[in-house]
């Protein structure tokens, strides 16, 4: 039986659950966008949403394309210079949780988004850092987001692009990172979260049409899987219908042809 | 201040191998301006930029970059930059150095370059293998903590180059809307040379905008529509359909070049590329358009 | 962000031994908040101020002030800061401990608390005796050129209380016109206070301007007029006769208890020390007298 | 005789035939701020005033009381942030002349604003060096404004607030200093000017009805003399008449009573 909504969606939503009312949240394009956008228009009116672009406690009404749409700008509270954005919100500790994606991540949730292969000699060479090593580190913690293949949760990463508990067992702290780290990494088929003393992630929480069995065969190392798995609750419809709304407006504006003066 | 066409600002004031930044972030992107270096065939260029974008894969793939400074090379809200991959993965048309920051270090490098400091400070790249690879990320000693603290070196662009929305005649330009590293990209250039949508006789400045003084200003040239397929706050939207299309366009070399062909160079000026996009409007359209 | 009282706001965050910085340039000089301190009695503080201005006079004749961290300690455009020499001088009312720095130094060390860095960087203090009677100026190495690069460490107050505009009610803070460094003396603050000349439902805040969020202010108290002697930019113009007649005040110790007696710890609030000395006026005379 | 103008009009007036049209220069409060608005009404309309509160290109019509009055963000180009003023524009090499003001200089051009007497034990305790320490070392060049006597004309500076040539030949760069320092002392009799090797100051001109012997007896050192000492021309009568006009206008509108909306 199909369940009437997508592992996008059931991504999503789960990962706009975790965000509270009046937290402030660093916000990287495509699905952590949508899902601070959800949880905005659902449970956290309040919610602070900061793009790197430099705008602070936006409120658009459809969803950015990119870090930078002029959206962001209009509802902002405040558009100030991205140095500022880095230096005094983030590294000044005003960031509660920043939201991360990667093309690889690890058992400690270090990530890699910048080089498959050999760094000098790339195989496939992706975007880059941005802004992940810092929101790494400052955030008070980080939710990472990604869909679960033995492909992206790796044993070995190609390159460290952001740390998340380093070898784990406090390397993190030692290395002198400010913020909690990857207190959550959502995928499509579940919640992993680190073991308070290894460090190392583990299974918590499945989505409800998957097997545990299935988690782990979609992990490239041996996922460690917590003795009480819960199950996510399913969207609500209110969840989907909100999501859809977001989703549909969205795609409409994106759709609207440009004229430019001359 | 000299008020020039864009041609004649490029010709003067961009030379081969020069170090050039085209700054802002997702907004204000001096497309005009990179298109206008790949028309006048300028090479061995060290390009620096936070996030590449479509203007300097477009740069790149025209063979006019020798090295990139950056900290996020993909296509915003869509995926790679082909032709950037194709230069660091094959070495298409030439070999790319790449010096790959993160953006906070890159923030760092600006600001400490406008403030004429030899390097920036930042709390970064911490347990990352950036360092690894990008030599220039080093560290200090806090005198005071013990702490160990990073540091990048400044960037001093030769020449920097923006799009914004208003100059007056003086050469005074506004920026207004999101700003990326503008500001501190424009303190920190030897030279800057600005494109604005229109020179105006008084800006649109209420107290406290982000103003660029005259005197900073080594050339304007009044460049509508400038920054296309990128935006202008309150002139224009961000052409995210372009975005997408450029996807598939930067994929295939021939594509690429066949595209570039007729649309750079087979073009005269940045009104003849938005007429042979199909996207160009007079004004008088646009006041009945909006 | 909690609305509340000059009174409560002071009663409630500011604690005897604290480090506060009450921030503002010229312009905006939080005087409300300095005499409500004053009123209260707060004692053991180290006040932080790039210029102590008239507001640190009086809260260290008043025997506030155990330190003073500053960079220029006059009565602008007038001479003497007597209480403050009084107190430098022979420690009437109690000696006063000075952190002493060059605009540069305190700006650099107000943007590096801002940004959670231990410490700031600038080229400064070279060949002065600064360094000589302030300790906390030290330096670094550049990592790339070798050259020696002056530090300072960065200021983290307590509490910085700052005066502005307008508030809304979400405790969203418009600053307008010439600020100083009250943007980083807000960023660096563990707590931050803010007086305002108006609570309103929307911030006349156009794009770009400069808005302190809601979510990193501890506390607004609404206090019309709080920044006089001061000024406040579109609202009412700097008392340039009063900053005059304080050089007479201020000169004699007597004279000095004597005007604190009647006009700050004689009135019960900012409103009836500004009919204290007879400048106080309706919103609507200010109407027709404009 | 006495001269239909005072001295300081006079030394304002030399002040402000230093100024170039075009010329970036960094303002402090009284005579520098009268000398750089009088250059800008007479010579140099194109002058680029800043001043340290962060108003660039200002054009007051009166002269402001302090550093940071509200006509000085009115007329500006740019209000920027203090740590701007000193991180961009002064550190960043872009200010062309620094004007400053002490209470003792010294025969290298070093100035003491901070402190007569012991700085711990002050006998006179002076409002403190501001901005001078970094525009003494990163302005293009400094001018100072100084009325000159034997007790500001001094052998030895109680203490250092900012740097001239620190001991001459060389000190000053060698120190680091960025640019060329105190290229001209403007005081109530005449103008001393660096010896190119030295770098000891020497009077180069002097005003019309003064002699080189008062000059030197208001120095309390040797003062060193040019070979030839010019005579600075008397100021003329539209400089006059402009500089008193402004001074007018300043007087009027400051004496004006101010009422405070409650």
């Amino acid at each position: 039986m199909t369940p009437p909504w997508t592992r996008d969606e059931m991504m999503t939503v789960a990962a706009a659950r975790m965000l509270w009312d009046g937290c402030v949240c660093f916000v990287g394009i495509g699905l952590p966008s949508a899902a601070a956008n959800l949880a905005r228009h659902t449970h956290a009116p309040d919610i602070v949403l900061v793009y790197e672009s430099g705008t602070v406690g936006t409120r658009p009404d459809v969803l950015p394309l990119s870090i930078g749409d002029g959206e962001l700008a209009d509802t902002a509270t405040a558009v100030v210079p991205l140095p500022e954005i880095f230096a005094y919100y983030l590294q000044g500790g005003r960031v509660d949780v920043g939201f991360l994606g990667a093309a690889q991540i690890d058992r400690f949730g270090n990530l890699n988004s910048t080089v498959i292969g050999d760094y000098a000699r790339p195989k496939t060479r992706l975007p880059g850092a941005g802004g992940a090593p810092e929101i790494a580190s400052s955030a008070g913690q980080v939710f990472v987001v990604l869909k679960q293949t033995p492909r992206a949760f790796v044993p070995r990463l190609d390159f460290v692009s952001s740390a998340g508990f380093l070898e784990g067992r406090g390397a993190r702290a030692r290395a002198g990172a400010a913020g909690a780290g990857p207190q959550a990494v959502i995928t499509d088929l579940g919640i992993l979260r680190p073991d308070p003393e290894t460090e190392e992630l583990q299974l918590v929480e499945r989505f409800e049409d998957v097997t545990v069995e299935r988690v782990v065969a979609a992990t490239g190392w041996p996922l460690a899987v917590a003795p009480h798995v819960n199950v996510v609750a399913p969207p609500t419809g209110d969840e989907l219908r909100i999501l859809r709304d977001l989703q549909a407006r969205t795609r409409a504006a994106h759709a609207r042809a440009i004229r430019v003066p001359y | 201040m000299a008020l020039l066409t864009l041609h004649d600002a490029v010709a003067r004031y961009v030379e081969d191998g020069q170090t050039l930044a085209l700054e802002g972030f997702t907004h204000l992107i001096p497309f005009a301006a990179g298109h206008e270096i790949i028309r006048q065939g300028r090479r061995d260029l060290h390009l620096v930029r936070m996030t590449p974008d479509l203007v300097y894969d477009q740069m790149i793939g025209a063979g006019c970059a020798r090295a990139l400074t950056f900290s996020w090379g993909g296509n915003p809200g869509v995926g790679s930059l082909h032709r950037l991959r194709d230069a660091v993965e094959n070495g298409w048309p030439r070999p790319l150095e790449i010096v790959e920051h993160s953006h906070a270090g890159m923030a760092a490098a600006y600001t400490a370059g406008a403030a004429n400091l030899p390097f920036g400070v930042l709390r970064g790249y911490i347990g990352t293998d950036l360092p690894r690879v990008n030599p220039q990320v080093k560290s200090v000693t806090c005198p005071y903590t013990g702490e160990t603290i990073a540091t990048v070196p400044a960037l001093r662009p030769d020449v920097t180059i923006l799009h914004a929305v208003q100059a007056d005649r003086r050469g005074n330009v506004l920026l207004r809307g999101i700003l990326g590293a503008q500001k501190e990209a424009a303190m920190a250039a030897r030279r800057l040379v600005v494109t604005v949508e229109q020179v105006v006789d008084a800006l649109d400045a209420p107290m406290n905008a982000v103003v660029l003084p005259g005197w900073l200003v080594t050339a304007v040239a009044c460049v509508p529509g400038g920054a296309y397929p990128s935006y202008a706050q309150g002139c224009y939207a961000r052409d995210n359909a372009f975005y997408l299309a450029w996807d598939e366009i930067s994929r295939d070399r021939d594509r690429f070049r066949q595209w570039i062909d007729a649309h750079v160079l087979g073009t005269r000026d940045h009104a003849a590329f938005l007429r042979s996009l199909g996207v160009a409007s007079t004004r008088d359209a646009m006041e009945v358009t909006r």
